[in-house]
């Protein structure tokens, strides 16, 4: 009786807690639950509008029912949907609700969807920026799509190649010289404006804070917003609250489904999967792990042989200098020693090997910066208390650090790169006599 | 702003010196009206008068002429000088005269017995001598600059002091001070001088020019007293007697209770005076294209050895009407390049220029300049590598009494002349033997010293012969470097 | 000299990634001139660009007229309640108001004493800034003379005043609000309580220590004790059913610099924010919606899955996922990603280590070391390599899955896109912030993340040439 | 975004001083026939751009003045200061005792490094006073030893300490003859570093300034000064603000870098050379009216028959006909007068240049075969006028037209290289012949390049 009323508070719940462009009517869950293929484009418009977002792609109404479905498809294979059912589903987007919802309701666990989105579309009254480099991986593994302008190919002299890229040395710079001002703005501002912000975390003020001071009647839509969020916020708790409702509301519809028969085991499904296979040969995504992959492992493998080498010398020189010296080693009690040794070094890998691994605790994501001369920052007791600190923060030397390893590495990285193509230039120019090859 | 130190060795150098110290507070009273010791006076004078904070120097009385212009202030000014002479009489009469006070006794080196007209005397005997001496008095000059960029010698090559004392002092510099620049203006002896051995000094001295200065200005007597000459001409004459200045260029040593007939080496000399003055003038004031001493050098001396350059003065008959300026503003630059204006018997515009500077003073543009480097480029003959060598300044301080003035420095062919009558009479001598053993006799020197003074002498003779052949020739430019493309 | 068709492909690349640098300078453009005319007031007239909805706006959606409807409708209740409020707690507000009498200059230890710095600093600031403002404060705040100098932060930047402003027309809009504003700003007496430091507070409650900061914005007619009484209250409402244009008063503290210069005539250009930007205060319904706002993010942050609800979504995950096509891969596309950028930096940070073990040692303790961390480091790549050849039998296992090849290039590529997955503090629900101390760090950070950004394109574009 | 002039050596001083002057002669005159925004704009652009404002109120020249000789500077800091409507900083002049001696050897090897410190500490002060650096401005003749051998180490400092900093320099090319007789070796050593490290070399030529003084100025006496005013009212024409055709309504906050880019993205190709039109003498313009496409007419002929100035074009010169090959086009006698350009940038100001038309200057055959014409010109406009000329036009272009100059400058070098004289001076200083040799090398390839276009 309880969970009847529950239900629907928790689906409103969780339909008011998504964002605004992508709110569902509660009433098309209901009925995807049933199947209906009436709900099933609004779960694709859905889904599409999701995983757009989640993929950093603009949400564009426009686009075909078709491309929707073939995206999301794509998405959820990117993150793992192993359903086949879904993959099957006509793409005209005439049936199949709850296959979608299915796939919505795992989505929402796996990637956090909820709170992913949340943290994604909130309102930015900071002054913000992204501590991590991710958005650059983005956009330049985008480019490689980037399609050839037609007529281009038979004109190209290498000079021009020069001066347009040249030219991007020159954006470069003065894309530098624009940030420089920024920081020296955005430090202005908040030092002038110490110590005005009610929020003591803060301490001062944005510039979209302080602009608000200048120009409120601009302002209007931000407020709004600001309001929205908070009733997203609020309805998110809410769905906190009511969310076990929805999990065993979820599982009454697998419970339907393994009556149905429509719900197979793993066992009886190894057909479907060869219609999967079909056109496999042409993943450019496989194409470009596997051309990563070869390449960290070609580099791995010379580092390993070097180190084998290295190891196997140094093995066999300290064996001996141990062996002329035993005795005098003996009485200065050095097993003791190398016990030490042993564990600073263990100490010093383990360091090495986190710093390898995939950093979970790494931030990502854009930030709020926030100025703390060093003075008050000490009052604050910032980094010191992290545990009664309840805002996670992170300092730029911390941030700037990380980036400075990123740098060393992507200047290895291109530096390779360049060996390669100068080492390519060279074996053509050997063949053209008398010539100086100047490389772009 | 930098400084020089004048060093005045001998008769001639100090008589000329005399002259120099004279003009140039004359120039510097003109200019500096407000009688403020300023950077332009320092490079010559050092002011004393620790007692005056302000450095304020009211030693000029604004139309002061005459000798009481230095009257009771001058006292602070100090020449950058060392006055040397191994003869007493001429420092003395400059210690008695109206300069007596920009000396003072730290600034001289004198001995009573002379040099014999005798190079190595002045260079072996006197230069033992006197050598910690010296090194002493210039260390202490060199102390009160604080950016010394150049020596002045001022020297005869024909007499014992001046060409054995002034070379050994040269030398001196050289090991004492390498940074600094060594500039000699050497009087070279006439033909029909009274002493005998003049060639023999002239020659000895040339050896060490040629090693250790960075620059000679040769001058000869017999063109200096030429130049007089022809300015008595005018002026008795009548035609322009009676507009000539009385405080111009040559004659401005009328402050000096003196005239000019009285003393006639005066006037003479007030023409190598001016010579160093506007030698220096860009350095000292402002201009619109300054330059430095240090430029001299570097712009006109393309080998190391040929640093010879033969030096033009204008105007100087021309004295009387400066207030025309176009078309005698021409005529100065014309003048510059004649024959009569060389201060060598000299003729540069039959002969093969290696570089040439212009230094212009006075209310002169750079459209003067170019105008008048168009139109007589083409009478002139530059060698091949350095058709377009014109180093030109403008300052625009005028000297005293005048609107403008140029000084032409060529370094030129025609300084060859010179050198080869000089070695001709030379060889006339020391074929003879004559007056060897005055020589011989003195410690350290042996006749291996004429034979190499002799030989360099003719190096540099040949070298000017190279370039003078190089004249007639086609010009054929070096292939340039080729770039694959 | 280049191989065929690569030209093409690499002016192709050139030409897209100059593109994209001009669309970030120009964005950067705006937010430069957004930050200067913060500063420098200088946007004028009608030059001035319409105000961005804040840099999330480009992302969130536009709220449809519906919602804005709600909005509006909430916002009438939610300003209903607080006049219920207020009247309740008017009397403890009017109690609370004299903060003249309290020394502001105590440790910022609770919510309270930290606000009321904020007042003491407002009103000795304009007589520091500029003295005919401080005769205005001085006559009608009595009470400020008792005051110890309060906490106030120096720039010690010298921004150079601009002279010639002086002569330029204030522009109209502004000269003809300050009226307005004067009067309205007694209004402020209903903020909200602040931060979002106390307890579990209610939703909109008004605590009336606010009203500690009021005094400077009153206009001269009032008497210096500011009190929370209800004609403030009402104006207020009204404020807040009109659209939200009550904010404009709010602008600058004291509105005398209105009052008397005829608004930014008169003040030099860089007084603006660097004289008086400790003293500002946001307006107050924006501060309202900032501290709903911002307790509503610090509640979903703290908020918990339940256990019955987590063992749910856990029966739920794992029966759906019993019912994925078999094999199933271990990994997802995504983990694969991840997985190989992390290895990523790897190979470079391990032969930094193995080039500083290279060198010889002196003493056989530290040969020894050495000779360990090599092993170690050795066992690390042996590893790494194992990881590598696990993803690449991943990467097999995804390809076979992966659905909408259709055997056209383009289709593929249009999917594929969706392969890189945007970073984003998933799961964390707050605003990290991220501290600096100093301009240079600043700087720094900026320039370096500039570089990382350019070298990755510089190898992009090498890859092209290859 | 600001500028930071460098101003080296005697010419470069004198130089920078007359462009401060102009531009602040530009600005604060009342000749600017537009809108009081549009000249609100402006002024305030140009002040971001070349002044600090010192508490006095009076704007400070963002400049840094070098010269190892203290006449020139402490002349040119006090003209400025008595004009009262702008000064030099107090701070911001270095200068020794004794100057260089035309010896670029010593300028580089010796003062340079002696005094790198000092030097940069004035720049990195400069640099801090703005709050968006676009980069530096060096003003230095090419002749002489400060202005040629320090400014040449200087631009390298400047390039290592701001690798993110645009670099122009402003180089005086000299007069032909008679500046000083090792300009030639002084030039080459000049021109081949700055090509290493500059991104962009603005040339003027002294002869060519002359040139416009006496024939278009009507100057009978003309002097340093006389031509210094030229050339910085040439230069105040470009870098006073302007809108680019992609910042729309605003002045462009990226002067220098939006000409380099514009102009110079390709290394090889670093010389500009700067005409503008209508030049006269200032009694002359009220009597004078211009039209737009009459101007343009003649900055293009300008352009195509490397003509220096409005007078004594040659008209004849026409652009090739797209359908010739390149290769037999360079052999016709014909087109080697023809300049063939890369980039040009046209900045028009004044009255109604809106309406202008300037697809004379988007002729695909005025522009080498590898650059587009969409590539290779842009146009920056305002509607403020300039200097009292109610319309002119300036043409940047990185072309043909200094091949002539920089193939005699190398090729006199070379005679004079070959006879080894002078040598002595420079090795004096470190600068030995294979430092020479490098300099020719880098300089030939320049030629080359500019040649094969």
């Amino acid at each position: 009786m309880r969970r009847c009323r529950a239900l629907p508070a928790a689906v409103g719940a969780l339909c008011r807690a998504l964002p605004p462009r992508a709110r569902l009517a509660p009433d098309v869950l209901r009925r995807a639950r049933f199947d209906r293929p009436q709900a099933t484009l609004d779960f694709w418009r859905l889904l599409y509008a999701l995983l757009k977002q989640i993929h950093g792609g603009e949400w564009t109404e426009s686009d075909a029912i078709d491309t929707q479905i073939r995206f999301v498809k794509s998405a959820l294979w990117y993150h793992g949907y192993g359903r086949p059912e879904l993959y099957q589903l006509p793409s005209d987007g005439s049936a199949g609700s709850r296959e979608l919802l299915l796939a919505f309701s795992w989505l929402l666990h796996r990637v956090n969807l909820l709170e992913w989105l949340l943290a994604r579309n909130r309102v930015k009254t900071g002054d913000e920026t992204s501590v991590c480099t991710c958005e650059d991986d983005l956009s330049h593994s985008q480019k490689d799509t980037t399609e050839m302008a037609p007529g281009l190919e038979d004109r190209v002299d290498v000079r021009y190649l020069q001066w347009l890229n040249g030219k991007l040395r020159f954006q470069w710079r003065s894309l530098h010289a624009q940030h420089q001002e920024q920081c020296k703005l955005l430090h202005k501002i908040h030092l002038f404006t110490s110590g005005s912000h009610t929020d003591q975390a803060l301490g001062h003020f944005s510039v979209t804070e302080t602009d608000l001071i200048r120009h409120p009647e601009n302002y209007n839509q931000l407020l709004q917003h600001l309001e929205l969020e908070t009733m997203q916020l609020e309805a998110f708790l809410e769905w906190k609250q009511l969310e076990a409702v929805y999990w065993q509301w979820m599982e009454t519809v697998l419970d339907n489904m393994a009556e149905e028969g429509s719900l197979r085991t793993v066992r009886d499904a190894p057909v479907e999967t060869s219609r999967l296979q079909e056109g496999a040969t042409c993943c450019p995504w496989a194409e470009s792990m596997t051309v990563q992959i070869d390449r960290l492992s070609g580099e791995m493998t010379a580092l390993h042989s070097q180190l084998q080498e290295l190891v196997a010398r140094r093995r066999s020189a300290w064996c001996q200098k141990v062996k002329t010296r035993e005795e005098e080693l003996q009485k200065e009690d050095f097993s003791t020693k190398l016990g030490k040794i042993e564990e600073s070094v263990e100490l010093k890998l383990l360091d090495l090997t986190n710093h390898g691994a995939p950093n979970k605790n790494k931030m990502h994501g854009s930030c709020r910066l926030v100025f703390r001369s060093k003075r008050s920052a000490s009052k604050t007791g910032f980094g010191g208390s992290a545990s009664k600190e309840p805002v996670p923060a992170v300092s730029a030397t911390e941030v700037i650090r990380e980036l400075r390893m990123r740098e060393a590495s992507l200047q290895r990285e291109l530096k390779q790169l360049q060996d390669e193509c100068k080492q390519r230039l060279d074996g053509i120019a050997e063949r053209l006599d008398g010539v100086i090859c100047i490389s772009p | 702003m930098t400084q020089s130190v004048v060093v005045q060795v001998g008769q001639c150098g100090n008589q000329v010196g005399c002259r120099f110290w004279d003009l140039a507070l004359r120039e510097h009273a003109a200019v500096n009206k407000k009688g403020i010791y300023d950077e332009a006076l320092s490079s010559f004078f050092r002011n004393v008068d620790t007692s005056s904070k302000l450095g304020m120097l009211l030693f000029f009385r604004s139309a002061g002429d005459g000798p009481d212009i230095y009257k009771g202030k001058i006292c602070s000014l100090k020449a950058r000088a060392l006055l040397i002479d191994m003869e007493e009489g001429v420092v003395n009469e400059i210690l008695q005269g109206p300069l007596r006070d920009v000396f003072d006794s730290k600034q001289l080196i004198t001995d009573v017995s002379g040099s014999g007209n005798n190079w190595a005397v002045g260079y072996k005997v006197y230069g033992c001598q006197y050598r910690e001496n010296i090194v002493e008095k210039l260390r202490k000059t060199a102390e009160h600059c604080d950016c010394l960029q150049c020596f002045f010698i001022i020297h005869s090559m024909g007499g014992g002091t001046g060409s054995g004392l002034g070379t050994f002092v040269l030398n001196l510099l050289e090991d004492e001070f390498p940074e600094v620049y060594r500039f000699v203006t050497s009087v070279y002896p006439s033909g029909e001088d009274d002493v005998i051995t003049s060639p023999y000094n002239s020659v000895l001295a040339m050896k060490e020019l040629n090693e250790h200065a960075d620059c000679v200005l040769p001058i000869e007597n017999e063109s200096l007293f030429d130049i007089v000459n022809k300015i008595h001409q005018m002026i008795n004459s009548g035609k322009l007697g009676s507009t000539v200045k009385p405080n111009s260029l040559v004659t401005s040593s009328a402050g000096t209770a003196k005239t000019v007939q009285e003393k006639p080496f005066d006037a003479m000399n007030n023409i190598i005076a001016n010579l160093l003055l506007n030698l220096t003038s860009s350095a000292r004031f402002e201009g619109s294209l300054n330059m430095d001493l240090n430029e001299i050098s570097m712009n006109l001396v393309p080998f190391p050895r040929l640093h010879y350059l033969v030096s033009s003065l204008t105007p100087l008959y021309t004295l009387a009407d400066v207030n025309i300026p176009s078309r005698r503003l021409d005529q100065m630059f014309s003048d510059a390049f004649s024959r009569d204006h060389q201060l060598i018997r000299a003729d540069p515009k039959h002969s093969l220029y290696l570089a040439c500077a212009l230094l212009v003073r006075g209310n002169v543009q750079v459209s003067d300049l170019r105008r008048n480097i168009e139109r007589l480029k083409p009478s002139l003959h530059f060698i091949s590598w350095n058709q377009e060598g014109w180093k030109t300044s403008l300052c625009s301080v005028p000297p005293v009494g005048h609107s403008h003035s140029l000084l032409a420095l060529a370094n030129n062919t025609c300084v060859k002349p010179t050198f080869m009558e000089l070695k001709d009479r030379f060889m006339k001598l020391y074929k003879k033997k004559a007056h060897l053993h005055h020589y011989l006799q003195v410690d350290g020197m042996e006749q291996g010293c004429f034979s190499e003074a002799i030989s360099s002498l003719s190096d540099l003779i040949e070298e000017y012969n190279e370039l003078d052949a190089s004249k007639g020739g086609l010009r054929t430019d070096p292939s340039r470097l080729k770039i694959a493309v | 000299m280049l191989p065929a068709g690569c030209g093409g492909r690499l002016a192709a690349a050139l030409q897209a990634a100059l593109r994209g640098g001009a669309e970030r300078r120009r964005e950067l453009e705006r937010s430069a001139e957004r930050g200067r005319d913060v500063l420098w007031g200088e946007r004028r007239g009608d030059e001035r660009p319409k105000a961005e909805v804040g840099p999330g706006g480009g992302r969130e959606s536009t709220p449809s007229s519906r919602e804005l409807e709600e909005l509006e409708l909430l916002n009438a209740a939610l300003e209903k309640a607080l006049r219920v409020r207020e009247s309740v707690s008017g009397a403890p507000a009017a109690a609370r108001g004299a903060p003249g009498a309290k020394p502001a200059g105590g440790a910022a230890d609770g919510g309270d004493t930290g606000e009321l710095e904020l007042p003491a600093a407002t009103r000795d600031g304009p007589a520091a800034a500029c003295p005919t403002c401080e005769v205005r404060a001085g006559s009608r705040q009595p009470t400020a003379a008792k005051k110890p100098p309060p906490y106030r932060l120096r720039a010690p930047y010298r921004t150079d005043p601009d002279v010639r402003r002086t002569q330029r027309k204030a522009p109209a809009g502004r000269v003809s609000r300050a009226p307005g504003a004067a009067g309205k700003s007694s209004s402020k007496a209903v903020a909200p309580k602040q931060g979002g430091r106390r307890g579990p507070a209610v939703p909109a409650a008004a605590k009336p220590q606010r009203t500690a900061g009021f005094p400077r914005s009153a206009p001269s007619e009032q008497h210096g004790l500011p009190a929370g009484d209800g004609s403030s209250v009402a104006v207020c409402g009204q404020q807040l059913s009109a659209g939200k244009r009550c904010c404009a008063p709010l602008r600058l503290p004291g509105g005398a610099e209105e009052h008397t210069a005829g608004a930014r005539s008169a003040s030099p250009r860089a007084a603006a924010l660097q004289e008086q930007g400790c003293q500002l205060e946001l307006p107050l319904p924006y501060r309202k919606a900032h501290t709903r706002n911002s307790r509503a993010w610090e509640k979903c942050r703290l908020c918990h899955t339940s256990a019955d609800a987590a063992a749910a979504r856990t029966r739920f995950t794992e029966r759906i996922q019993s019912s994925f096509c078999s094999p199933t891969p271990t990994l997802s596309p995504a983990e694969i990603e991840k997985e190989l950028k992390a290895l990523q930096d790897v190979p470079s940070r391990l032969s930094l280590y193995v080039e500083a073990e290279s060198a010889d040692h002196p003493t056989l303790q530290r040969e020894y070391e050495s000779l360990l961390t090599l092993e170690g480091l050795q066992s690390t790549v042996s590893q790494c390599l194992h990881k590598l050849q696990l993803l690449r039998a991943a990467v097999e296992s995804q390809r076979k899955l992966h659905p909408g090849c259709t055997g056209d290039q383009r289709d593929c590529c249009a999917a594929c896109a969706a392969g890189a997955w945007v970073c984003g503090s998933a799961g964390t629900l707050a605003v990290p912030l991220l501290c600096y101390s100093r301009l240079q760090e600043l700087r720094d950070l900026f320039a370096l993340k500039l570089q990382v950004s350019m070298l990755h394109q510089q190898i992009a574009l090498q890859k092209v040439s290859l | 975004m600001s500028i930071v002039a460098v101003q080296l050596g005697q010419c470069g001083n004198q130089v920078g001083h007359e462009v401060f002057n102009t531009i602040c002669g530009d600005v604060r005159g009342t000749h600017g026939l537009c809108s009081k925004k549009e000249n609100e704009a402006y002024h305030d652009a140009c002040t971001e751009r070349f002044f600090s404002e010192a508490e006095s109120g009076v704007p400070v020249a963002r400049a840094v003045l070098v010269d190892m000789e203290p006449k020139v500077i402490s002349q040119t800091l006090s003209i400025a200061a008595r004009s009262g409507h702008w000064k030099y900083d107090d701070q911001s002049h270095f200068c020794q005792k004794q100057g260089s001696g035309n010896n670029w050897a010593n300028g580089y090897s010796v003062h340079g490094p002696r005094n790198k410190e000092v030097i940069m500490n004035l720049v990195q002060k400069e640099v801090e006073k703005c709050d968006r650096l676009s980069g530096f401005f060096t003003i230095m003749s090419m002749a002489g030893g400060t202005g040629s051998g320090l400014g040449a180490f200087v631009t390298q400092c400047l390039r290592d300490a701001f690798p993110t900093s645009f670099i122009l320099n402003h180089v005086i090319w000299p007069y032909g003859t008679g500046e000083v007789i090792v300009q030639n070796y002084n030039s080459v050593l000049t021109l081949s570093h700055l090509y290493q490290s500059s991104d962009a070399l603005l040339v003027h030529e002294n002869d060519v300034i002359h040139k416009i003084c006496a024939q278009l100025m009507h100057i009978k006496q003309i002097s340093f000064r006389d031509v210094n005013q030229v050339i910085a009212h040439q230069l105040g024409s470009v870098f006073q603000p302007a809108h680019t055709a992609e910042a729309g309504l605003h002045y462009s906050r990226n002067p220098l870098g939006d000409l380099m880019e514009a102009l110079v993205p390709h290394p090889e190709f670093k010389m500009l050379g700067l005409r503008n039109i209508p030049q006269m003498p200032e009694n002359s313009l009220a009597y004078s009216t211009f039209s737009w496409p009459g101007l343009l007419k003649h900055l293009r002929q300008m352009l195509i028959a490397n003509a220096k100035m409005e007078e004594g074009i040659d008209w004849q010169v026409r652009p090739p006909c797209p359908g010739s090959s390149i290769s037999s086009s360079h052999s016709t006698n014909k087109l080697l007068h023809f300049n063939t350009s890369i980039a040009n940038l046209v900045i028009l100001r004044g009255k109604d240049m809106h309406s202008v038309d300037l697809g004379s200057f988007r002729d695909p055959s005025l522009y080498t075969s590898w650059l587009n014409p969409q590539d290779a010109f842009n146009a920056w406009k305002t509607p403020r006028a300039f200097n009292k000329y109610e319309k002119s036009a300036s043409l940047v272009s990185n072309s043909q037209f200094l091949l002539k100059p920089l193939d005699n400058v190398v090729g006199k070098a070379w005679n004079m290289f070959a006879s080894k004289a002078y040598i002595h001076q420079y090795t004096k200083f470190g600068i030995e012949e294979e430092d020479f040799l490098d300099s020719f090398t880098t300089l030939e390839q320049v030629i080359s390049s500019y040649t094969n276009l």
